[in-house]
């Protein structure tokens, strides 16, 4: 049999050595060429308590997690409790069998595999029982030894000679075993057809980190929250080599004040958090919008209301996004459909951001800020930066009448040239009051009506240059899918897999959601005979601003179990649709 | 705006802005003001390059009232807006404007993080014990029992000590003033500004409409400056005249020096800058 | 001519006696028998700067401020600048020759009144310049002379009869001064061909304070803020009156804060807000959603984003209240249509959230909270108080398993009895974690799922619960007026002159904005021709809500000045439609 | 929740709860865990007439592990919720738990205007200078460069004092507790409940995973008991010691009687109380 496509969940107690055997493997897959998809668990609870590592190998690209478990490597009795469900009947289970005893039911292929026994007593090496369980996983799908050997030299060497050649030495003992005990494992050796060359291997946090650096970003200010802290500790130490700044500030509520603060001072400045965070800074994101000041808000979606459940997934704050905030509030809000994209969003902020003087949300999530991806290295030759207009004496932003300079003078497009505190002649006064043209606090009839139309006229031109959107599938099928964010991933499968069926589906994912590029989804709503809206939330707030905009009858699909869509799920629920309107 | 003053030497009004001051006749906020102007045109800054942060607040209009480059704020938030200014342009001097409500009420907690991080800007807050912007609520500085329009059952708590406050959480410059000695006021403001460190200055600066009680008489009766001999760097006795109440002292109480804010990002830069697209180039190298 | 209808506003430098002037003069024609309804401008800067108080008289109940002025009374220049074309052209323009001097080519029928001169050398009083101006107001538009003189005894008894006598002096002095020189005021003199009797005159915010002492409220918790703080000082003064307690909190943050400590202990609480403190509440919104905390925010909205315009009117935080928090944060949000209902709708926003463990926000308006009207005495008698069910052991939210109280037992309504501290057997922690029934935090699929529909199986049962829409005009007419909040005023007064031009509408004014009550919104919506959506903002917050729900063609009408909508601007506009449509 | 005990005298065990602590193996929580039980066992207390409130992080999971009326609010925010509930409820026991993240930094406000409140609750601490729950980043009671593999460049500020900052802002109560000092710890907060105001208790407790610099031998080298002759009257003395950075003294540092945030609510109190319905027709009355 030849397989393309392999999913391997690394599963036991929090904090012993469940991530970094899966980062191991990961890192070694990558250099041997295979597209790599990881998903993690966290544990709910603070150490202890179960948490997995999940790897998905595959000789094309993978756009989702993957629904069930090909081999599953337990750690312990909890894990293969709690994971054997998921595991594919014809899997096969990797067990130390002095931890776990598989239910005499189990239709796996089992390994006993004796990791325990084999560090301690074979190699007196207790510690590198993950080393040994990554080599006789690498061995199951086939992964020539070359590219762990590397990896394993790069990791140790600055611990010395030793100790590298203690870790090969366990690295050896797994493969070893494994060659000596499952005689038939061709059945898990993976055969890629085609790989790839050069990918590199990114969470979807370090994608934002690195378009932000892209970007021109020099100052960021966090405050830990999962899943977003990782934003801000890979700035914390990356940002500095470009001369910026990223640093951990009192609160949330601090957090976007410094970024303000910043972007007056004529810094590109973002700040990262999740819901909890996010609704502390409603406030200061309309003084965002009111003074005109570029900034970018990543919200890292997780499972709500409230504090809810921290390590889970959920498309729900695109409400929030979208509307928070009081008065008539302007933002950008964009969201990433997948790790790569995270990038190019980011990117894409902050180039609204600074056109548009505005605030921009991107919205990232649980599944996709976590898990890390095999990517396409990006070719920053073709990453084009924007910087806000400045205003230029005796040029732009200079009132004709008076020869004077006026901050938020009107302007076609609605965009007035800002100034940078030390330029001559640029002082204004950044405000959150209603203000005219050269930004003095004015409330007349007038004065508001036009300053409103001015501050969403930027939003108007805005959509219309809209990141393109995600398309997949079949332009000219007649069941369109409307989806946004990490729900692409599953939804690319299911077209991918409908296919096979003879079930023809499209797919539109606007990577911009506020305002809505109408010129992208007006000939795709009126085009289809049916529309459906999967959403990872419970009141379709996607669907609802669609339907607020574009009247005509939509099916919603929702799930709100703090997981992402399962492929197979997915595809039955439209398989349902499709026949009931054939 | 006016076009760049070139001038030597600046006066009091190179600085001030063409909007006029919209506060009541008599208010505090008035002296203060131009404490500020003289302060700046001690140091001779060229208005474009300096920066007023406030909140919001009667006292946190004046911004408004200046030619300076300016950000009025929201409630309570002049001090993470400062830092984020201070973290871009740390060589631009920045002063922090605002009320006490604004300061001690809604932007305590700011006011401690700024104050532990020694972030380089003078803080001047206008303390007339009430809400001025709403109408006279009585604020985080009113004594106990203060009855006011708004508040007529009379201040339920009693109040903060601000320069308590300060020198608890580490500040390096800590001071009182009064909007009705201007040039005291004004050096205060002009030495905070000169202050490597986080320099706070509260100030009584009364609220004829909404405060009845802490008139200008109240102020000048119930103040004295500190003594001639008073020692600035002697902690303890920072502490012991800032917890008198009667008299209330005016002057510099506390000055020390710290490493600042600034300097810490300043350490934190390597010596080599590097361009951003080749600093992701090379962590993609990393990630291969 | 009989005129029932009398617009008078007093206009000069805020702090001079505007106020005082507008209030005697109000609480005198209540005493008349006419009804009032009043509307202010406050001065948009500190002290001094322009303000106006403006009276609306009628023999019928009037249900907006009234679109221009009949009589004007300019104490000086500025006031007769800026108010001066809103002043009808056969209005009467009363004014003090010493301070202003009209233009020259006023339609205006005008009276020179030498108000200075007769209070300073006549009456040798100066500071009885605003009772001068009463009595001459009130002596053109024809009041009994008793009403004044009863007031005047009232408020002036505790300086003494002196005091009294010299007031009394100065109104007759105003009254002989009108008389003698206007001698044909009849053209202004109202005749009530209906007068109420016994109607209380209150403000907005007075009514929402008298609805939550009625629901029986007993604790507030507000951080001062235009135009809401009336609400927390009225609450101060009151509410200790019944054992309760309202008091300042450092800001909005601990405002709501304290309102779920108290909640949690056993007590109805609320906050009262506008706009910018609303936003940092939103955290805490979600934080009493998840842990089901019955309470109360009043959003007294005003002209945004962010500081905005703290003195003028609009209808743009309805997104904020309806969609902020992040994830799936179920609230019901009440909007009363005019004062009198701010009474009500207040006492429905505690009823709500205590049957339904929700927050409840309330959605006032600078036009509805600060205007005074004079409406009838609501009967306490049929004022329905619904209180928090409670759990009673071995009864009401006890496991039949396991004996154990369960806070969060499923029901079918959602509904889960609560306990109170101190009660035996009711411990219980709340949190914003996802939890399982008996409230201890649970991550997995099945709870979460489960969970967010009750939460949100509460809020489809209130929806059913809806107060009454405001229903006007002819139920069978084609053209439907859809609106919200206090531009139900403008509304009606639009229906009553479209009427009599022969344009037959039907206004239906939902008081529950969220969830939408289907059953009053559907049966509308599927009958009317035409549907017109007037709201005081840029977006039109409620049509796009309208919109996601009820597919269909609606017209939007919008503006956003800062002022609430003029009765005949609306008219035209809706003409236009109505011309388009036949 | 385990039905009501009655027996005369409570022991330990019977403020446990039946969720079992989640902490890490080690964790100094367990022992400020084990500390409030003692303390609740000496008070004899139902446990269902006492309310523990806390923030979000680690130690503010505390309220999950015992038996009482418990609300797990939002980060930051105990201070507030706990002034609500006592403001209803002013005879009921209110404990205040969580973390130096939670009370120091995004806390940090709402704790000064607690304290200046006099807000009858006790306050309890757990001090591990980093964010336990969020993976080890430092928090505002970190020494300046302590390193973290979250915060790897190591803390950018100096450390807040809490217990200068409670005594700036006219705490009535304030100690210093260690977690692996139970017995001493579960008295001073038997007696930080009975004290008659806000009592606070700054409280070592090492996060062994995430903190390996201020380990439980750090603070067992580091710390000393107050002296035995101390006054915990005298509030220069408490400045002074509190000041302290070598030795960190344990202890109750100063104590005094103020007039509380609940004697405020009373006294607001008329002596009729009156049915709201009356009340509210009253004020028809007078708007007539
Ligand atoms: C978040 C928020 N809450 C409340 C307000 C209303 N507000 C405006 S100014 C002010 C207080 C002003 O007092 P202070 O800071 O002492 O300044 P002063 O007017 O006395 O100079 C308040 C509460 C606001 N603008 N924003
Ligand atoms: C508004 C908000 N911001 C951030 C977080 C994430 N968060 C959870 S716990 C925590 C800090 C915990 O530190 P501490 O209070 O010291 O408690 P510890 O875990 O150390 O006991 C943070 C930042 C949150 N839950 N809510
Ligand atoms: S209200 Fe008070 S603080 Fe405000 S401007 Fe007037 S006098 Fe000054
Ligand atoms: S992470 Fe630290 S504070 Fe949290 S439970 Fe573990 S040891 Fe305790
Ligand atoms: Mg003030
Ligand atoms: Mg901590």
């Amino acid at each position: 049999m030849t397989r393309n496509d392999l999913v391997i969940r690394v599963a036991g107690e929090a904090g012993e050595g469940i991530v970094s055997t899966g980062q191991l493997l990961t890192q070694a897959a990558l250099r041997g060429g295979f597209h790599v998809l990881t998903y993690s668990q966290p544990p709910s609870e603070i150490k202890g308590g179960h948490a997995f590592f999940q790897i998905r190998l595959n000789a094309y690209r993978s756009y989702s997690k993957g629904d069930s478990v090909d081999i599953l490597l337990a750690f312990n009795q909890e894990a293969y409790d709690r994971n054997a469900a998921e595991t594919k009947d014809d899997g096969l289970l990797v067990y130390d069998p002095s931890e776990v005893t598989p239910s005499a039911d189990s239709h796996f292929v089992q390994v006993e595999f004796p990791l325990n026994d084999i560090a301690k007593n074979q190699l007196k090496f207790p510690i590198a029982k993950n080393v040994v369980a990554v080599g006789a996983l690498a061995e199951l799908f086939g992964l020539p030894t070359k590219h762990l050997d590397s990896l394993i030299e790069e990791r140790w060497l600055r611990k010395g000679e030793a100790v590298v050649q203690k870790n090969l030495d366990a690295l050896r003992a797994g493969i070893d075993y494994v060659i000596e005990h499952v005689p038939q494992r061709d059945n898990f050796a993976l055969y890629p057809e085609k790989t790839h060359s050069g990918e590199i291997m990114v969470s979807g946090s370090e994608a934002i980190g690195l378009g932000a650096i892209a970007a021109g970003c020099s100052f960021m200010s966090g405050y830990p929250i999962t899943p977003a802290s990782d934003i801000k500790e890979f700035l914390e130490v990356h940002l500095p080599k470009t001369g910026g700044h990223a640093l951990q500030a009192e609160d949330e509520l601090a957090a976007i004040g410094m970024v303000l603060g910043a972007s007056y001072a004529g810094a590109k400045a973002m700040t990262a958090t999740s819901g909890p965070g996010f609704s502390l800074m409603i406030e200061m994101l309309g003084l965002a919008a009111m003074a005109e000041l570029p900034c970018v808000i990543v919200d890292a979606q997780r499972a709500g209301p409230s504090t809810g459940m921290p390590t889970r997934h959920e498309q729900g704050d695109l409400n929030q996004a979208a509307f928070a905030g009081h008065g008539e509030c302007p933002r950008i809000v964009l969201a990433p459909t997948s790790v790569r994209d995270c990038f190019y969003q980011t990117v894409n902020a902050f180039n609204f951001a600074e056109k548009y003087q505005t605030p921009v949300v991107l919205l990232g999530d649980t599944l996709l800020n976590v898990r890390s991806e095999s990517i396409p290295r990006p070719n920053l030759n073709e990453v084009n930066v924007i910087d806000r207009v400045l205003f230029s004496e005796n040029g732009n932003g200079v009132d004709s009448m008076n020869g004077e300079y006026n901050r938020y003078v009107l302007t076609e497009n609605g965009v007035s040239p800002m100034s940078i505190p030390g330029q001559a002649g640029g002082q204004y006064i950044a405000t959150g009051l209603e203000h005219n043209e050269a930004g003095l606090h004015r409330y007349d009839e007038a004065t508001h009506t036009i300053m409103t139309q001015k501050r969403f006229r930027k939003l108007e031109r805005a959509a219309l240059e809209a990141p393109e959107a995600d398309r997949f599938g079949n332009p000219s099928a007649e069941i369109g899918i409307l989806t946004w964010g990490s729900t692409v991933g599953s939804v690319i499968e299911v077209i991918r897999n409908a296919e096979l069926e003879g079930i023809e589906l499209d797919m539109l994912a606007p990577r911009m959601l506020m305002p809505l590029p109408d010129p992208q989804l007006r000939p795709f709503i009126e085009s289809k005979r049916v529309i459906i809206l999967p959403e990872v939330n419970y009141s379709g707030q996607f669907a609802n601003m669609i339907a607020s905009q574009y009247p005509r009858d939509y099916v919603r699909v929702n799930i709100f179990g703090g997981m992402p869509f399962r492929v197979d799920w997915l595809l039955d629920k439209i398989r349902e649709e499709v026949a009931q309107h054939v | 705006m006016s076009s760049v003053v070139t001038v030597e030497k600046r006066k009091v009004a190179d600085y001030k802005g063409e909007e006029r001051p919209t506060w009541c006749p008599g208010c505090g906020d008035f002296g203060v003001l131009n404490a500020v102007f003289k302060a700046l045109s001690d140091h001779n800054f060229d208005p474009k390059n300096v920066i007023i942060v406030s909140g919001i607040g009667c006292s946190s209009r004046l911004p408004f009232f200046t030619d300076a480059y300016g950000f009025h704020t929201v409630h309570g938030r002049a001090m993470p807006v400062a830092a984020g200014i201070r973290a871009v342009q740390p060589d631009m001097p920045v002063l922090a404007m605002g009320g006490d409500g604004d300061a001690f009420a809604i932007g305590v907690g700011h006011l401690v993080h700024a104050i532990r991080r020694n972030l380089n800007i003078c803080y001047v807050v206008m303390d007339n014990a009430v809400y001025g912007l709403t109408k006279g609520q009585t604020s985080p500085t009113a004594e106990r029992g203060l009855a006011t329009k708004a508040t007529p059952q009379g201040a339920s708590d009693p109040a903060v000590n601000p320069l308590l406050l300060a020198l608890a959480t580490g500040c390096t410059f800590v001071a009182r003033g009064f909007s009705s000695k201007p040039k005291e006021l004004a050096d205060l403001i002009a030495r905070g500004i000169a202050h490597d460190g986080f320099a706070f200055i509260d100030t009584y600066s009364p609220c004829p409409t909404f405060n009845t009680v802490n008139t200008f008489k109240y102020y000048r009766d119930a103040t004295e400056d500190l003594p001639g001999d008073f020692d600035p760097t002697d902690f303890s006795a920072a502490l012991q005249y800032a917890a008198s109440e009667d008299p209330l002292y005016l002057g510099l109480y506390y000055q020390a020096e710290q490493p600042t804010f600034e300097d810490h990002i300043r350490n934190n830069r390597p010596e080599v800058i590097k361009d951003p697209m080749t600093v992701v180039e090379n962590l993609f190298e990393q990630m291969a």
